[in-house]
């Protein structure tokens, strides 16, 4: 055993209260120590990612209480995958925005503390099997969410900050209630035991506590109607923020529905309710998103409607359908955050953000312009990237459950996509530039954020052997519900043993 | 046996025979002759009867059949036309003016005798000359096209030079192309 | 061999007679007309004499090679359809070197002349011609849609796209085509009133307006050879709707009643008539006569 | 290592090799550029067979790569005309921007066009696809801002064809598992009747926006006449014939196993014709030579997807035949039009005139190829038209003839329109300076024009191969039936001497020319196209005297009510539309934190209230 | 008709109160003024009163008073009157206001007295040749400018016509009319 699972949520949460110590020492420090511990976070849970794969699920109890009662962390190839990829976008995104606009000693050291309390909130919601424990966690996220998303100091940052606020408490307010409302019938509140004993639950409070999840899940999944804040969220915090919120935190409301909806209860019609709420999710914000004029409004109900088709495809219901979810996720993870890295150096000095202000951009900064191209093409789907196979997965599960009305609805949905994202790209080509714009040469690091991903991305179009076999383990994973119970209620029993 | 002259001279005749009974008119339409072309040409007096026939561009034409008097500007492109038509051809002068200015012999911009500046094979007198001086022309013609004598190209040629002078001592400003074949 | 020198020689013959009879037709028309306004008009045969008039003018220029190639480019085609329709049934050598022949080839090889006339045309730098240029071709357009529908009307009924085949099939039912399949017949007679180009159709040369069109800048050989074409194409042409209306001829003089007799028709058509406008010709062809192929094949397929 | 994947390797390579290059040199990008093209051309003949299949796995799909008789055939096209336009474009781009780029792409063009017609599976098949389309679109927008819009829809149609292509792989993936074409048409009988119906119509928009067919031509008339000439050749001579092969593996393989009642070749075959009909009116109508081409592109696809939808023996084979002649003439005449834009800086018809004394050579190539587009015999063109008329003729379609003739026939007046207007007509004082364009540029397209008359004096040349080809796609030899060397049979057992007719035609001709010519060869001078006949009046230096603008306009009078809309003007109503929706979609987002929440509250009174609906 | 003309006098004269007025019969009407003001007259008159038809512009040669007369007659499709507007300019300084501004083709007709009558027009855009071609002598059509001499000057006149009568002098016999002195010199 490399490790624990604990640390993924100790060690960032020490370091963010001690960075204020460490900057003490050397003010440099504040930038650098939260980079080394998500470095080794990520080499750690790579680590304990090959360990579980060969091995199987490793469930880490906290404090020693068995799980029904105590909380625990399990790390198993569906978990572990999500930390992985989560870790890797934290250490893209710390490497980004590494003195990102030269912020300030005070500044940065809040940003890189409401940094690691984000992902280790991510974290920590992938990763606990405890629901209660996972309120909390949500509630890590959020509050860095809020504070990172009113960094600026302006009226618009904290007017989107508060939004995200008051939809933050709704979220949080029903999710209270749902895990009063299983207490209160099954007297648990760790996971596997709910679900092993959820059909023990009066169907009325079961299907009522499955309304308050999704209503609260929902919020931080951007399902719509409950996803109004994303785009102010996404496009006022500061742009690395955005790469982390589409790349991770999204994830991790995701993931929370999903473990919800899969894991807790069986209730039959949720999978369809998914289908149906994604494909209106996804129909919906990409509309809005094709009359957007400001870049990173764009990206976010691009954002939106990608994960509208995660939940499609976990509405498939089959392991196909799960597996082109994961596939989809891995690959918007990568892709989404590279548009929102290379978009927003795109603006860097604008002052409007808008579309209009990209033009003719191509020519003052070919590198980042020809990323942002790149990971246009890759999220339309266009072959060889990423992109492509992660929707080939997503309508060949389609297909394989007859859906084909969902075929042609997400088909359809991929030309309004590739207008609006054509459309910017020509701009930044073929248009000619505004006087206005002061073209901003990247940060080497940023350069380099910007370069693996777009490397990974080619990789994945030209291979995506690379990463099928880990996405077959883990939505074998999530779908092994008995197993899933019975792993964890076994550390329980050998405990009491 | 071909370049033989006897021969060369039975050849002749034929040509002769058919540029007599085939005489395409370039009507140049200008002065008040224009309009005694009509009746040569339909029912009443019908000249197609002799093989006169209409032409519609100097190239195909025989025959340039000047109607009246000729203004120095209208003179200019008469020059031009003439010079465009192809060998053999021929200029009847139409009407009083073309021989003596008729009328208009002491206007300030019409010439007074056409054949200074064209070679005019045949003119016919009359102001205007009824549809029957007119066949009586064509048929005039024809006569010495028989005879070998219409041969105003020729003379045109020969000449050069002196119908040169006259046509640029009425036209100051000689713009035109070199006429050369 | 021997079948070859036939041919061969029949090819000659037969373009001695096309150019004798066509040259002789169009003096006749010009007669005819002439007595139609009440002229005595000019001897039947004086296009013989503007033809010798016009070989023995000098022609002394050009505008480049294609306007030198224009008028052959008119004798070919001219010809070559000349020698793919047989000229009479069953001869020797007046099948000339018909190889059963295709009658949609006929149709493009008769497209070949228009385009390297107007070629030509087009590079003597006249805009008269150039404008002659596109009506023709816009005429052609418009009777070549009722013609080809004709011929298809004709193909479908007789499942063949020989001349000679269709020829036999007159010859052994002993009945023309013209009364077995009428509509067929008004289609193509109708088309064959804009290939003669006489009035209404004569837009292309039209003398007052466009100063003889595409032929402007032609004097001399040239316009020798496109009349002496023209003449061999109109035989031709009246040849061919002889072959494949009216049974064909056993021999010439039938064959000269048959065509004088069809070349009346639009001659006599064109002399009552005022000129077209282009597009009103191009409509007129898509009107009536286009109605009639549509009869002639729904004829051919139903019947 | 297998040959195939050597090929694509070279491709590859040199792409990115040549895009360095570039960076580095001229001379370095330009030869890297050719030697990559051709390398990999001699690679595919010298050392790839039919039969060699390469087969892998990705992603869990069974792959193969392979080349098979008809795709060789088509192979031809690619790299026939892809390297003689590579040759071209060293000349044709000297001196332009972006050079690496433009080279870039071109290579990536040929390489997924020979990626289409190397894959034997559907996956590949598509990804080549899209590599194909976003190469060319990249090529379609080189000229910047200007083509931008006409760059987006062609790329907003591309991917509904490519979508609509997606959507049915994906479901013959789920009825078939597996990718592989030859289990799909080993399997298609098995398939529901609904499937049988929908997944050609899917595949045949994904072919038909490609080759033109008609409702889905509009983005064709303005990327082929905006991307450089250089490419537009390989653009509309190989690119669009990708359509084509799609759909000739759809109608030869698929279509062959639905019941003929259901009439989808009719359709096509309709569609066809109107493109074509539809197509040559518009050429009509343009002024500039490059949309003249483009709608003239649009029509001679319209012939060939009539052909092929019509798909009985002779109608294949005469419509793959007119698919090659298409690729050499149409990418003749785009070349020639890029040389006179080269030499001139203009391609509008009403401008230039009188080119043929100072570019002769672009002339006889234009010419030749013209003769061929119009189908005059005695070059390639006609071979092809008179195979499709017959096989029309002898399917009973009828009025399709009419309709193809039609547009044949009208197809004269924009052939004459654009030699007219380039090369005959007055020579102006303007043009007096232009030359000949450089002997890389002429000489690719005269090769075409020797190609043009060798294959219409023999055209048993390439109907030999496309017989081979067909015989793969199943069906019967038509060897001895249909062609031999020179002779063409028709249904009826009738035969056409092809070479009789040519000697004939050039035997007649030389005497004529000596006829005129002889006598008085010494008094036939040349005059300048400003000594004519125009009522004595002497044009001036400057006196345009050109018939140029309005050329066909009693013809355009006597079509207008055809004319009146282009198809175009239905998709902005569409497209208007859509954005009227989202715009009022887009309302949904107030950016009212109070409306948010108010949302979440109705959401949640939606679940309770249809939470018996919903969830079990 | 008539109320109509005596209403537009009394007009013309409101605004432009140096002008004359001269009434024929039916429906013409003269006007005379000077020439300074003839573009505001026709002007007025065309976009206040309806005339907008100018029907020509004519000129008169009075060689004896040094003067020439320009006439512009100017038409109302809806009055049915014609309107006459003379004004006379100095025949040694023959320059007038371009009215090519108010009537496009008053162009046509300015061009053609400026080659015929040498008078300059303000302002007159045009080409150098209208009608005369290569001319550069006295403008033709002024009196006096004697054309017999010119033409027998310039074109070879062939003999046989020195018997032809004179014309003028039967005519002036027959009918007791005085022939005028400026006439007198071309009498042969």
């Amino acid at each position: 055993m490399v490790g624990s699972p604990v640390l993924f949520v100790a060690i960032p949460l020490l370091t963010a209260f001690l960075i204020p110590l460490f900057a003490y020492i050397w003010k440099e420090l504040v930038r650098i120590i939260p980079g080394i511990v998500i470095l080794y976070l990520l080499v750690l849970s790579v680590s304990l990612y090959g360990q579980v794969l060969r091995e199987g699920t490793i469930v880490e109890q906290i404090a020693g209480w068995a799980p029904p009662w105590g909380i625990n962390l399990v790390f198993s190839p569906f978990t572990g995958l999500l930390s992985t990829l989560m870790l890797f976008m934290a250490f893209i995104i710390w490497m980004y925005s590494y003195r990102f606009k030269n912020i300030d000693f005070e500044p940065s050291k809040k940003y890189f503390i409401l940094l690691l309390m984000l992902v280790t909130g991510s974290i920590g919601i992938v990763l606990t099997g405890d629901i209660f424990n996972q309120f909390v966690f949500i509630e890590i996220m959020s509050i860095s969410g809020y504070g990172l998303t009113a960094f600026y100091v302006g009226r618009d940052s904290a007017e989107a900050s508060f939004k995200y606020l008051i939809m933050g408490s709704i979220s949080s307010m029903f999710l209270l209630l749902a895990i009063i409302l299983i207490y209160s019938q099954l007297g648990t509140l760790n996971m596997a035991d709910i679900a092993s004993k959820a059909h023990l639950m009066k169907p009325e409070f079961k299907i009522l506590a499955l309304i308050f999840f999704i209503l609260g899940l929902g919020i931080e999944a951007e399902i719509f109607p409950l996803n109004g804040w994303a785009p102010d969220v996404y496009s006022q915090a500061p742009g690395p923020i955005g790469a982390a919120f589409s790349g991770i935190v999204v994830k991790a409301g995701i993931y929370a529905l999903i473990r919800v909806i899969y894991t807790l209860f069986d209730v039959e019609g949720s999978l369809q309710f998914l289908v149906i709420i994604g494909m209106i999710t996804l129909i919906i914000a990409e509309m809005a998103a094709i009359r957007q004029d400001k870049i990173k409004r764009m990206l976010a109900y691009s954002s939106i409607g990608q994960m509208g088709l995660v939940l499609v495809a976990f509405g498939i219901g089959t392991h196909e359908g799960v597996f082109a979810a994961l596939f989809l996720m891995v690959s918007h993870a990568l892709i989404k955050p590279l548009l929102f890295l290379s978009g927003s150096y795109l603006v860097f000095n604008s002052t409007e953000k808008s579309i209009k202000e990209l033009n003719g951009l191509g020519k003052f900064m070919p590198l980042t312009s020809f990323l942002f191209a790149l990971g246009a093409i890759a999220i339309v789907g266009l072959p060889p990237l990423s992109g492509f196979w992660a929707k080939w997965s997503v309508l060949t599960a389609a297909a394989n459950s007859g859906m084909l009305l969902v075929i042609g609805l997400v088909l359809a949905i991929s030309i309004v996509e590739i207008v609006y994202y054509f459309r910017v790209v020509n701009r930044i080509y073929f248009f000619k530039k505004e006087e206005s714009v002061v073209p901003k040469i990247p940060t080497i690091n940023a350069k380099f954020a910007m370069v693996i991903l777009a490397v990974i991305i080619v990789a994945i179009g030209f291979y995506p052997d690379l990463i099928t076999s880990y996405l077959h383990e883990a939505s074998e994973t999530l779908l092994d519900k008995g197993n899933y119970i019975q792993n964890i209620l076994s550390v329980a029993q050998q405990v009491t043993q | 046996m071909i370049n033989d002259k006897n021969s060369q001279k039975i050849v002749d005749h034929i040509h002769n025979f058919a540029r007599k009974h085939s005489l395409w008119v370039l009507a140049y339409g200008t002065g008040c002759g224009a309009i005694e072309i009509p009746p040569t040409m339909t029912s009443r007096y019908d000249a197609e009867r002799l093989g006169v026939r209409g032409a519609a561009t100097p190239r195909q034409a025989d025959l340039l059949l000047i109607t009246g008097y000729l203004t120095t500007k209208t003179l200019k492109r008469v020059i031009r036309v003439y010079e465009q038509m192809q060998d053999p051809k021929y200029v009847i002068g139409f009407g009083s003016c073309t021989i003596n200015g008729g009328m208009y012999y002491d206007s300030y911009n019409t010439i007074n005798a056409l054949d200074r500046y064209l070679p005019v094979d045949v003119y016919i007198n009359g102001c205007m000359p009824r549809p029957e001086a007119v066949i009586a022309g064509f048929t005039k013609l024809q006569e010495l096209i028989t005879a070998g004598k219409a041969d105003g190209a020729a003379k045109y040629k020969e000449k050069l030079e002196w119908y040169r002078k006259n046509q640029k001592n009425v036209i100051p400003n000689w713009t035109m192309p070199e006429y050369n074949w | 061999m021997e079948s070859l020198l036939y041919s061969i020689l029949g090819v000659l013959v037969s373009l001695i007679l096309a150019f004798t009879v066509g040259m002789t037709y169009m003096g006749l028309s010009r007669k005819i007309t002439a007595r139609i306004q009440n002229r005595i008009g000019p001897p039947f045969y004086q296009n013989f004499i503007d033809a010798m008039k016009l070989y023995s003018k000098s022609t002394g220029i050009h505008h480049g090679v294609m306007h030198h190639l224009g008028p052959a480019f008119i004798m070919v085609t001219s010809v070559m359809s000349l020698m793919i329709i047989p000229i009479l049934n069953d001869s020797a050598f007046f099948t000339n070197m018909n190889f059963h022949g295709d009658l949609i080839f006929l149709l493009y090889i008769m497209t070949f002349g228009p385009l390297g006339m107007a070629l030509g045309a087009g590079q003597t730098g006249n805009p008269n011609s150039a404008i002659g240029v596109t009506r023709g071709l816009s005429q052609m357009v418009g009777f070549e849609i009722p013609w080809v529908m004709a011929i298809i009307a004709l193909m479908i009924r007789y499942d063949t796209s020989s001349i000679v085949d269709i020829m036999n099939i007159q010859a052994d039912a002993g009945r023309w085509i013209m009364f077995s399949s009428p509509f067929t017949f008004i289609a193509a007679l109708l088309a064959m009133l804009g290939m003669f180009r006489y009035s209404p159709f004569d837009i292309v040369g039209a003398p007052t307006e466009l100063a003889s069109g595409p032929m402007s800048e032609n004097g001399g050989k040239y316009l020798f050879t496109m009349m002496s074409s023209s003449s061999i194409f109109a035989f031709a042409k009246l040849t061919l709707y002889v072959n494949l209306f009216m049974g064909g001829a056993d021999n010439l003089l039938v064959l000269i009643i048959k065509t004088f007799a069809l070349y009346m028709v639009p001659l006599l058509y064109g002399t009552v008539s005022p000129r077209y406008r282009t597009e009103q010709a191009v409509r007129y062809f898509w009107g009536w006569p286009s109605f009639f192929g549509l009869l002639a094949i729904l004829y051919a397929v139903f019947f | 290592m297998n040959s195939i994947v050597i090929i694509f390797l070279i491709f590859l390579a040199g792409a990115v090799l040549t895009y360095i290059g570039q960076r580095l040199s001229n001379i370095l990008g330009s030869s890297l550029f050719l030697l990559t093209i051709f390398a990999a051309t001699a690679q595919f003949y010298l050392r790839v067979n039919t039969g060699d299949i390469f087969s892998f796995s990705l992603n869990g799909l069974e792959m193969e790569w392979g080349i098979t008789p008809i795709s060789w055939l088509f192979s031809l096209i690619v790299l026939g005309l892809g390297s003689m336009a590579a040759v071209y474009s060293i000349s044709a781009m000297k001196a332009k921007e972006r050079l690496g780029y433009f080279y870039f792409n071109f290579i990536m063009g040929i390489f997924s066009m020979m990626g289409i017609l190397l894959s034997r599976d559907l996956v590949s098949f598509f990804i080549f696809w899209e590599i194909m389309t976003w190469s060319s679109y990249m090529i379609v927008i080189y000229e910047g801002r200007s083509v931008q819009k006409v760059g987006i829809k062609y790329f907003l149609f591309s991917a509904i064809g490519a979508y609509a292509m997606l959507m049915a792989i994906v479901i013959i993936y789920s009825q078939v598992h597996s990718v592989l074409i030859e289990d799909l048409v080993y399997s298609f009988s098995s398939f529901t009747l609904a499937y049988k119906i929908w997944l050609p119509i899917l595949l045949l928009t994904g072919f038909g926006v490609k080759a033109g067919m008609m409702p889905l031509h509009v983005w064709a008339p303005g990327a082929y006449s905006h991307s450089p000439m250089a490419y537009s050749s390989l653009f509309s001579g190989a690119l669009s014939k990708m359509g084509v092969y799609g759909m000739v593996l759809v109608f030869s393989m698929l279509i062959t196993q639905i019941p003929e009642h259901l009439l989808i070749r009719e359709v096509i075959a309709w569609l066809g014709a109107l493109t074509a009909a539809i197509g040559t009116l518009w050429a009509i109508a343009q002024d500039d030579a490059k949309k003249l081409l483009a709608y003239s592109s649009v029509a001679q696809l319209g012939y060939i997807i009539t052909g092929v939808a019509v798909g009985t023996e002779l109608a294949m084979l005469a419509a793959i035949f007119l698919a090659v002649l298409h690729a050499l003439f149409k990418g003749t005449l785009f070349m020639v039009v890029g040389a006179i834009e080269k030499q001139t800086g203009t391609t509008n018809l009403t401008e230039v005139t009188g080119l043929i004394r100072k570019m002769p050579w672009t002339f006889i190539a234009a010419l030749m190829s013209i003769i061929a587009l119009a189908g005059i015999p005695p070059l390639g063109g006609f071979v092809g038209k008179w195979m499709l008329y017959e096989a029309l003729i002898a399917s009973d379609h009828y009025i399709l003839v009419v309709l193809i003739f039609f547009a044949s026939t009208a197809g004269f007046l924009y052939c004459y329109k654009f030699l007219f207007g380039f090369f005959l007509g007055q020579e102006e004082k303007e043009w007096a300076h232009v030359k000949e364009a450089p002997a890389t540029m002429v000489v690719p397209m005269l090769i075409f024009s020797v190609l043009l008359f060798v294959l219409g004096t023999f055209p048993g040349l390439l109907l030999k191969p496309i017989d081979i080809g067909m015989q793969e796609l199943g069906y019967a030899a038509s060897e001895g039936h249909y062609w031999t060397m020179s002779v063409l049979f028709n249904e009826y057992g009738n035969a056409i001497m092809l070479q009789p007719i040519l000697y004939a035609i050039i035997a007649i001709f030389l005497f004529f020319l000596v006829f005129l010519t002889a006598k008085a060869f010494k008094g036939t001078r040349y005059v300048s196209t400003k000594d004519i006949s125009s009522s004595g009046e002497v044009p001036g230096e400057f006196e345009n005297l050109s018939f140029k603008e309005n050329f066909f306009q009693p013809f355009l009078r006597a079509v207008e009510p055809v004319m009146k809309r282009q198809i175009d003007w239905y998709y902005t109503l569409v497209g208007n539309g859509m954005e009227a929706l989202f715009n009022f979609v887009r309302r949904v987002y107030t950016g009212n934190g109070q409306t948010y929440a108010i949302y979440a509250i109705v959401f949640l009174v939606i679940l309770l209230l249809l939470k018996s609906n919903l969830f079990g | 008709m008539k109320e109509n003309k005596v209403k537009l006098a009394k007009y013309l004269k409101e605004h432009f109160p140096a002008i004359i007025e001269k009434d024929y019969n039916y429906n013409r009407i003269d006007f005379s003024i000077n020439r300074e003001l003839v573009p505001s007259v026709l002007r007025l008159l065309k976009e206040e009163s309806g005339y907008i038809h100018l029907s020509h512009i004519s000129c008169v040669d009075w060689l004896e008073e040094e003067e020439f007369e320009l006439v512009f007659i100017i038409w109302s499709p809806v009055d049915k009157i014609k309107i006459l507007i003379h004004t006379r300019i100095d025949r040694n300084n023959p320059v007038m206001d371009n009215i090519d501004k108010i009537w496009r083709q008053a162009n046509t007709y300015e061009r053609e007295i400026k080659e015929m009558y040498g008078i300059e027009f303000t302002g007159l855009e045009a080409a150098d040749e209208f009608l005369l071609e290569d001319w550069n002598g006295m403008p033709p059509m002024r009196r006096d400018f004697d054309t017999a001499a010119y033409a027998s000057n310039k074109y070879y006149n062939r003999p046989g016509r020195e018997d032809a009568m004179d014309v003028r002098e039967e005519i002036a016999r027959h009918s007791g009319e005085e022939i005028p002195d400026f006439a007198k010199k071309y009498s042969r």
